[in-house]
């Protein structure tokens, strides 16, 4: 199989576990008119079962790590997890809270961290484009 | 309904509360260019006199609106304050109004206000969970934001030994722990 | 946990949307009878991030406004602004006139996005992507906009104690006026899609009633309470800063149709005629905006120092595009944080509405009568299901539900 | 070989069974991928290439296939490629790129029609055999709007079969006697107005034969995952996303082979079969695209973007009422000419 195919077709599951919904507006605005990544052939899906690629915002509150952990295994391999924003990555503003579990990565691993409070929308696509990277590392090393 | 100076406000809290009112102040911002005040009412009750406070409120306003209730941890007593706003609808007529009673930590119960005002529901369910004040009489004793697992005589906003214990929240490193 | 997931951990989809609208950190639990809601509880959580305790413990007032916008980031103007009358008020800082302006533009841009938003998501909710997408197009001009007067298109990092980070120049205000101009030129055109189009009609009249009466006694604020008919508006009540010079009238469905009804369709009016009065508000704030400095203490050692040396209490109120933002905040002398601090977010209780909104209608209403509210939080959102006659519970993600409410659109259309 | 439809040409037959199990499906594909694209336009977006379909199958297919505890794993894994044969089967029974179906004999236009429930009940079984409430919830209400569409899709069929009856003594319920005598040959002014009422219907229905995840109308093309498919993933989700084109390509090649038979080689006179089959072809996938134009994206978008809301909200009422107009048409349409 080609990776070419897998690169140029990644479905995408948006995640919240417990964001502020700035990365999540900058997320859906990257679908709109004005960036429209359906073009590279992204799209966003209703279900981890059809992704590709997790969508993680927000710094994972306590109530949310089961339920992150569920949506991990949900999601069928070859798969990859990308962080947006600096909640996700290392804790942000929110890290010293008391109900916090996260940053994500202590949870279920991270490939591609995209920083940013919120990241701007090229960043995001930008991310999408670094998990093609990883995929071909992956595929180099013979995991695909 | 008619329309009190804050002067007027504070009189009418005097003579419906009597001794229950411990002191009262105005404070008056003037605002940008056109200098209209912004107003702020306090006033400080004691704690048998809130419910009659809360009565005399709604005498004031048909419908008052009960912002939120905040709460801080003053040592010896725990201090709730009630935020009102009340003339809302009217152009720049409207005052914020902080209904202010303090709870000897021996005892911090308060009468409930949502027969008077039924929104309020949320907010004392919050200041329950949080600061640990039990509100008598209220219609939904469950927790409102802490996560069922939250251990119990723990209340956040506390700063005595009932706060949160070391462990439960991180320090970025490289900072003290205040 | 609720007994539908237990009982069928498989299928219990927590995070269901994809789309902004009913993101919340809020379970509904519904009872229903046949297809009729009877019950609803709303249960919270799923988000608390202990932003008041940060900021009573960890931070100092400064670091406590940038951790205040991002309490939220679709109304991430109203709170600071906030926070920062609130500790103004406290420590007796009088921002300059120029800042008040400034200030009050930015939170109307935001008004502007934000219902622009809003009215996308309501679009997709009852199944109108085209809708969605359209409004969303359009709400990029007033994002390009922000960006280029604040920096930043969500995070604006604009306020600071005592006036505004940035200044806005003349050679600023083509850009600004420009936009507005847009909007002005296309706004016919939005009423037309949002007000006249009957599928959108027959999908948000009469759904969601919220009697005046009901919104007076839940608390309701922002447009909420305005489509029950409750002229709240905390830009016209009070006067905090801009809004004091200018004559604002709270906007009620009335004003358009001369009745209120309380309904979602009361609430889009609402909605549609304020992002018309916020871009009269710009166009005022522009033409009156007094020059003079932006800060009242410049040098931010200096304001710290003088923040931690004051003592005493203050309120900020703002009407964010949701409804009113209060925050009332405690400085104590010698104490670098703030030490009492409590935000109350509109959503917080219009929330208190939602029973009254949803029972007595149907299960392919709750999306939209939901998202009518507009909602801000962020995450996990569903329903738990219980049919009275089984007494069976089942969880329904709000991606089924919306289903359920596009399979309504649809069934009206054709 | 059998001699199937007394095909004796090899030739011929090869073409056919390429044409059937290999164009079709690629056809269907690029279809899928251009509607795709139209849709994004007129949306004011880029769209995604045409070619999408393929990348997203392709990539379907190197995804791990997981079946859910819960679900009845022998039906979970069963119903995608039920969907699939039967929407495979579809086409061997419609006629397709100017040429005769594959398959066929007597009584044909009927089987169709019962060909065309069995990949929605594939995904209907599917749905269930998730166990998922969700999939439940979207497993009842597809079933609900095939029972539907397909009432008023059955009027479509009989009215022209029983007006096709009346002129050839070949058995009407057949899609080569339908395609040999297309009906606006045969009727009157009024009969050709209650024709396009019926071609009108048939649009209609096409347009719910198509946007499968019947709940998630606005969406049905970008995402194939509806609630239906909620559980499936990896091979599975693609077979189901096959099935979904190929069945919406039967259905349009059905809504040309029922209305626009016509061939182009015989009207511009050419001989050479090999040259013929080729316009032929091409004129078929010319027709395929408007009609599915006109069904599924033009439809789907204007529905969403300006309004379309003149018919009843049920489906099975107005859309049959329509049909019976039609079909009442083309009947006095014969008592007065």
């Amino acid at each position: 199989m080609s990776l070419k195919a897998f690169k140029r077709a990644l479905w995408v599951y948006h995640l919240n576990t417990g964001s502020c919904n700035g990365c999540d507006i900058e997320i859906l605005a990257v679908l709109t008119p004005r960036y429209d990544v359906e073009r590279f052939g992204i799209r966003l899906v209703g279900t981890p079962r059809h992704a590709d690629v997790l969508l993680v915002t927000g710094p994972v509150i306590k109530q949310m790590v089961p339920r992150v952990k569920r949506i991990y295994a949900q999601t069928p391999d070859p798969k990859v997890v990308m962080v947006i924003g600096n909640c996700g990555s290392e804790g942000g503003v929110f890290y010293e809270s008391y109900n916090l579990a996260g940053p994500i990565d202590q949870i279920i691993p991270v490939t591609v961290y995209v920083p940013g409070c919120p990241p701007r929308p090229e960043a995001i696509i930008e991310g999408v484009a670094k998990a093609w990277v990883k995929l071909e590392q992956l595929e180099q090393q013979g995991v695909l | 309904m008619e329309i009190l100076s804050p002067q007027a406000i504070v009189k009418s809290f005097k003579t419906t509360l009597g001794g229950g009112l411990i002191d009262s102040k105005i404070s008056e911002r003037e605002i940008a260019v056109k200098k209209n005040l912004f107003i702020t009412i306090w006033i400080n009750v004691k704690k048998e006199a809130f419910r009659k406070a809360v009565e005399h409120i709604c005498q004031l306003q048909e419908y008052p609106h009960l912002a939120i209730i905040s709460s801080s941890d003053l040592g010896d007593s725990v201090e709730l304050i009630y935020h009102f706003t009340i003339y809302y609808g009217n152009h720049l007529q409207e005052i914020s109004l902080g209904l202010r009673v303090r709870l000897p930590k021996k005892d911090l119960k308060i009468p409930t206000v949502t027969d008077l005002i039924p929104g309020a529901v949320f907010t004392e369910r919050e200041t329950q969970e949080m600061i640990g004040v039990e509100v008598v009489g209220i219609p939904d004793n469950r927790r409102l934001f802490l996560p069922e697992d939250f251990p119990e005589g723990v209340y956040p906003w506390r700063t005595d030994e009932k706060g949160l214990p070391n462990d439960m929240f991180r320090v970025l490193p490289g900072r003290k722990p205040k | 946990m609720t007994v539908g997931e237990t009982r069928k951990a498989t299928y219990t989809i927590p995070i269901g949307p994809i789309h902004p609208a009913l993101k919340e950190p809020v379970r509904l639990d519904l009872t229903i009878d046949g297809e009729e809601v009877v019950g609803v509880d709303v249960a919270l959580g799923h988000v608390h991030r202990g932003i008041e305790w940060l900021g009573m413990h960890r931070n100092n007032p400064i670091q406590s406004l940038y951790l205040a916008e991002r309490i939220c980031g679709i109304c991430n103007v109203c709170h600071p602004f906030a926070f920062a009358m609130a500790v103004e008020q406290a420590a007796g800082i009088t921002p300059p006139e120029r800042a008040e302006y400034i200030r009050t533009i930015i939170a109307e841009m935001e008004r502007i996005h934000s219902h622009l938003l809003w009215a996308g998501v309501a679009a997709h909710e009852i199944g109108f992507d085209t809708i969605f997408y359209l409004a969303w197009r359009v709400r990029e001009d007033i994002m390009d906009v922000m960006e280029y007067v604040t920096g930043n298109r969500i995070t604006k990092g604009m306020f600071q104690i005592g006036g505004v980070r940035r200044d806005i120049t003349a050679e600023q205000l083509p850009r600004i006026r420009q936009s507005l101009e847009y909007y002005k030129s296309i706004f016919g055109q939005l009423k037309r899609v949002f007000l006249d189009d009957r599928t959108i009609r027959m999908r948000t009249k009469n759904v969601g009633i919220l009697k005046r009466e009901d919104a007076l006694k839940l608390l309701t604020c922002g447009p909420t309470g305005r489509a029950s008919g409750v002229a709240k508006d905390v830009r016209q009540d009070q006067a905090y800063a801009a809004y004091a010079d200018l004559d604002i009238k709270a906007i009620t469905p009335d004003i358009l149709t001369g009745t209120v009804v309380g309904d979602v369709y009361d609430r889009i009016i609402v909605r549609l005629l304020e992002v018309k009065q916020s871009i009269e508000i710009i166009e005022q704030c522009i033409e009156k905006m007094p020059s003079g400095p932006i800060l009242a203490q410049p040098k931010t050692a200096a304001l710290l120092n003088a923040l931690t040396k004051a003592e005493g209490e203050g309120i900020g109120r703002a009407e964010a595009p949701r409804g009113e933002v209060i925050h009332y905040v405690r400085l104590e002398a010698g104490r670098e944080t703030v030490s009492t601090w409590k935000v109350r977010a509109p959503t917080y209780t219009n929330l208190m509405a939602m029973p009254t909104l949803l029972i007595g209608g149907q299960i392919a209403d709750v999306p939209i009568a939901f998202a009518s509210i507009d909602p801000c939080f962020s995450c996990t959102n569903r329903a738990v299901i219980v049919d009275r006659k089984t007494n069976k519970k089942f969880l329904l993600t709000d991606k089924e539900l919306r289903e359920l409410s596009i399979e309504k659109t649809r069934k009206l259309k054709c | 070989m059998l001699n199937l439809l007394g095909i004796d040409n090899p030739l011929e037959l090869a073409v056919i069974i390429v044409g059937s199990f290999i164009l079709a499906p690629v056809f269907g594909m690029l279809y899928r991928g251009i509607d795709r694209k139209l849709v994004a336009r007129m949306q004011g977006r880029i769209g995604p290439p045409i070619i999408q379909p393929f990348r997203d199958i392709r990539k379907l297919l190197m995804k791990e296939n997981i079946i859910p505890d819960g679900a009845i794993q022998w039906l979970f894994t069963a119903a995608p490629f039920i969907a699939l044969i039967a929407s495979a089967l579809l086409l061997l029974y419609i006629p397709l790129f100017g040429r005769g179906a594959l398959l066929g004999g007597t009584g044909d236009a009927i089987l169709v029609l019962y060909l065309l429930i069995i990949p929605s009940l594939a995904f209907v079984l599917g749905g269930f055999a998730s166990s998922s409430p969700y999939a439940t919830v979207g497993a009842q209400r597809e079933m609900v709007l095939m029972m539907s569409y397909e009432f008023p899709l059955a009027v479509v069929i009989v009215t022209l079969a029983s007006r096709i009856g009346l002129v050839t003594n070949a058995n009407p319920f057949m899609l080569a006697t339908i395609a040999a005598n297309p009906i606006w040959n045969l009727v009157g002014p009024l009969g050709i107005v209650g024709a396009l009422i019926l071609v009108f219907t048939l649009i209609v229905v096409t347009i719910g034969e198509a946007a499968k995840v019947p709940f998630d109308i606005a969406e049905a093309e970008t995402e194939i995952a509806g609630g239906l498919l909620v559980e499936y993933s990896g091979r599975n989700l693609s077979l189901f996303y096959l099935a979904d084109i190929i069945k919406a390509f039967a259905m349009v090649s059905l809504v040309v082979a029922l209305f626009f038979p016509y061939n182009l080689s015989p009207l511009v006179g050419i001989g050479i079969p090999v040259l013929a089959g080729i316009v032929d072809g091409l004129f078929f996938l010319i027709k395929v695209f408007v009609v599915m134009f006109l069904s599924i994206t033009l439809i789907r978008t204007a529905m969403a973007r300006f309004k379309i809301s003149q018919v009843s909200y049920i489906y099975i009422i107005a859309m049959t009422l329509i049909a019976l107009v039609g079909s009442i048409l083309i009947g006095i349409d014969l008592l007065v000419f």
